[in-house]
């Protein structure tokens, strides 16, 4: 605290050598319309978006492919492998999801429980692997495990994504301990990924000195999603920008903001 | 011709991927397709010819986070 | 969460008939350099700056009063009583400071703690009760007591002003069940005081549905107060648009963001 | 003539509040004075005549929070 | 920490002048039936219970005392002041108690809030200060406010009871930082009073250094309320033997158990 | 909570066939002196404790081993692979603990950590899998990984120890939701190790279902270990009782425990 | 007779607090009364006789917390 | 005959592992022996001559959490 004053200098995010301008990335699930997503899309300025493959409903036309309702020239895609139970399966979910065109980025899910969607340490790094050896830009879904973001990174992965709390359920940062070992100890961009509910949750995530964070449920889930896009984004930004400047420390006991010598006297 | 996409059986004349897909009703676009466990990039689609007792996937992006 | 899907309408905050554009409040206390200071009130936005009021120091001409540093234009002044002991102390502070004749907004703190500078609830309404008679503009700051804020209100006082934590402590929002409590039963606003330390707590704080936080040791204790200032003032309003967003509930489990049918399966 | 200012003693011939802070090299504005326990508003100081004795206090605004 | 290693020495706790074995203080309230509480209270090995005053139904004769169904020569008797929303009320209430030739010792309750069941400050403070003068031993349920409870306690009331959360919700030690300061202040016995909703919350209170906690739910609650009174019971005594051993300060990093030196090596 | 107002019955602990009657595992690390590591380990009732191997020191006959120190026919044994940063390392001190001829027990630790000494998962599961092959009785130190957790227990080993925070760091129940889902899916003991510095974070634990604890900072860091002892073991035995009997609901509102109706009113 | 109790009427013959207790079905014991705004203790019950109009108050002890 | 154990090297004239610890000052309980990276069991610690050199670890049980 006394050894610098000196705020951190700020320097982009930037994930395989991509540059991104928003360090908030945006799901797409859960919106009650298309309209609202696309109103949260844009005021959340995310530029990074989450789509799920899913199998054709070949009995019906009518459902339209996601990819018809956002502008997807404006986002980059980043597939999920949601759904996958084991790494072979995440394994076929990025190939056919690269297999589109649209991008070579794939977000590893492998999650084997239903309850509460932890993913698997074990088959998360098998499918890493394989997929990094075939050339796809990995961003993997983990527990808050340091050495498991350790291992995976000095595998190659090009971003580590620790949950904070299960998906989808607004605990906030529950991990946020061990979520600041793994950003001590970061080589690539830190993604606090799953549970974040609030503007609060997401500007601490960024204090401690996360990259950049990844929300879907907060957003789709409020009375208006465009509204709390926004608020979320700001909450990112400010969250960074508390980070670069250096926060006070926590002291145990209060600190006068008014000078204690000087006061007046009453007769 | 019979062939099963997605865990159901369909009976088609079509031998192209991309027939098959605009006979169901479907643009041919935006959606990946695999052929007895073989993925099939779009460019290669013409390459393919369904036979009888084919087995495909198939699948396009969703909503999802 | 079922009943409604709208969001609130923003009102803006209002206090005594004065209407404030920012919801963050800044104090002057703390600052490295006048040039921090300053440079912090402009980026913060804030149009509420607090002040204490302290004797001259006849021998030393060269101690410029704070006034002559900061542009007291741009700024509404809130003086405040800190260094008053009792009711009596606070009572001569105030009216000393209106005698000035910038403001007869008064921030009422009876302090007889000095170790964690927590407020007197009784000399507190003590003095409340004396200066509203005499015409004051009263900000009392307070333990983040629900039936004490509630008294104060009722007896006319024009906010309340609830501590998170021990001033200058940046320990957050220590008290915020009971200052959700507060803001249920509030008829006058609801400004979150002291103990704030970054922008994931000023956010929290107004998720809650609290009118403004006042900020100062986590401003001017940053190694880049400017930048500090600015993160914490978006973190107000995220938190802020937030609650009129309205956020998602708190689930105990998971909730998948990526639909659960038609996963794509491996031979 | 001796006064008393803020718990100190000063010898002064000035009578007057604005010629006190002057004597003592300060601007006479944005300062507060309490003549004998009675605040004296800005615009009322030249009617009060310092005498033998007078206890005053005298303050300004700081930085605080 | 380093400066001693020493343990303190345990003192019984003196409530004005008597001498109480056991620091858990138990609720009569909420039992399914009177042997569910009789278990408990003997379970619990509490020597101090809490009743209530309540009008007779004159019609139904039916309705014994609560003071038929227990041994109340086995316990002391604490009467409280629950229901009155006043200082009047409860000045009347203790009275009554009082008339009733049992106990002099009054549990002070001044609540207006139905809600939270938030104890008046103000209201607390003037009961009290009638009951002095009238004699009793005076035991106030306040908020954990610590210059209320040094204004109590410099008042002459015999202890302090601050709330750890609102009654009845199982919340735990929410209020844990101010109860610390207020234990810090103490010149009475602090009696950890609301909220305690298992062994850990007690057990927590008690590392605090409180001298007492009082239960009432979270044993009426249980299951199985003369194992959850035992349980509460332990907890009281363990928390409180950890209080005197001196637990080890909190660290942010690792401290290996084990001798890092001298660790095998494979070949 | 309706639904039952049965206590659970309990069952004593066994692993691996072995029933231990103190559910207090106790680590023999860090004391001050031989005299106060016998005391606590006498105070705490527990029956299982864990040493260290390591490397004689040749030219200094007159250090002893611990085992000389202790009375080793009371405890059973469980010797650690503290010291191992590899699968191999671990399964090395294994076999050579084992050789020893006092165990077949081992608690696996494998950590490349040294900083916050969190264990690797794949080494992990390598080396209980060697060592489940080789007879071992095997329990694994763990983070609080839910899916790791399942995957050890799926190949055999007789427990799960997941952490509670950083060993030593005594910073409590950090991981608890990760605990509560580990317990759900228990199919062996699950034992929470590392991070315990007090009773009530021991009672927490088994609060949660716990089947047991295992402790050595808390007792051997305090001023007086033996007495630290049997605190940290009466609040296993509060949590598991608590745990018994079934805890109350936690509720957002108060909850009065005196009746509302019939109260006494003042002229 | 009638007296008001606990907010009630009610009609009785009984001039004595014990007397009106025991009509009611009542052990004179553990009770606390108050008539007209006035604690009367236990062992002062007999100097108290009721009549028409009086308003009491009788209280026991119930379990709380 | 010159050995190594724990990374040390020793000069000894005894060919048993006993006879090395005795010679060291060790008592021969509760020490595990690992010759040339085999463990040697207690029981097989007779059947063992040491030789020139041999690398030996040798480990006991310690304090540890």
């Amino acid at each position: 605290m006394d050894a610098s004053t000196t705020a951190l200098v700020d320097r982009p995010l930037t994930i395989n050598g991509v540059t991104l301008n928003s360090r908030l990335f945006l799901g797409t699930g859960k919106y009650r319309t298309n309209e609202e997503m696309n109103a949260a899309l844009c005021a959340s300025g995310s530029e990074l978006i989450t789509v799920a493959l899913r199998r054709l409903d070949l009995d019906d036309p009518s459902k339209k492919t996601l990819l018809d309702h956002i502008d997807w020239k404006k986002y980059r895609i980043l597939p999920n492998t949601a759904g996958a139970k084991t790494a072979q399966e995440a394994i076929q979910t990025a190939r056919m999801a690269r297999a589109m065109g649209l991008s070579d980025w794939i977000k590893v899910e492998v999650i084997p429980d239903p309850k509460y969607l932890l993913p698997d340490p074990v088959g998360t790094l098998e499918a890493c692997e394989v997929l990094l050896k075939e050339g796809f830009t990995v961003l993997p879904y983990i527990n808050a495990d340091p050495i498991l973001a350790k291992r995976l990174q000095d595998m190659g992965t090009h971003t580590v994504m620790p949950l904070a709390s299960p998906i989808g359920s607004g605990q906030g940062i529950v991990t946020w301990r061990q979520i600041a070992i793994i950003i001590e100890n970061a080589t690539v961009p830190v993604v606090v990924d799953a549970g974040i509910g609030a503007p609060s949750d997401a500007a601490l995530a960024m204090e401690l000195g996360a990259d950049a964070c990844l929300v879907n449920t907060a957003v789709a889930r409020s009375n208006n999603p465009a509204m709390m896009a926004k608020a979320i984004a700001m909450g990112v930004e400010a969250g960074h920008l508390a980070y670069l400047a250096g926060r006070m420390p926590v002291l145990p006991y209060a600190s006068a903001s008014s000078p204690i010598e000087g006061v007046v006297t009453v007769k | 011709m019979t062939i099963t996409v997605n865990d159901k059986q369909y009976t088609t004349e079509e031998t192209s991927i991309e027939g098959f897909l605009r006979e169901r009703g479907f643009e041919p676009r935006l959606i990946v397709v695999e052929v007895n466990g073989e993925i099939i990039r779009r460019e290669q689609w013409d390459t393919v010819t369904l036979t009888e007792g084919d087995v495909l996937q198939m699948a396009h992006m969703v909503a999802g986070g």
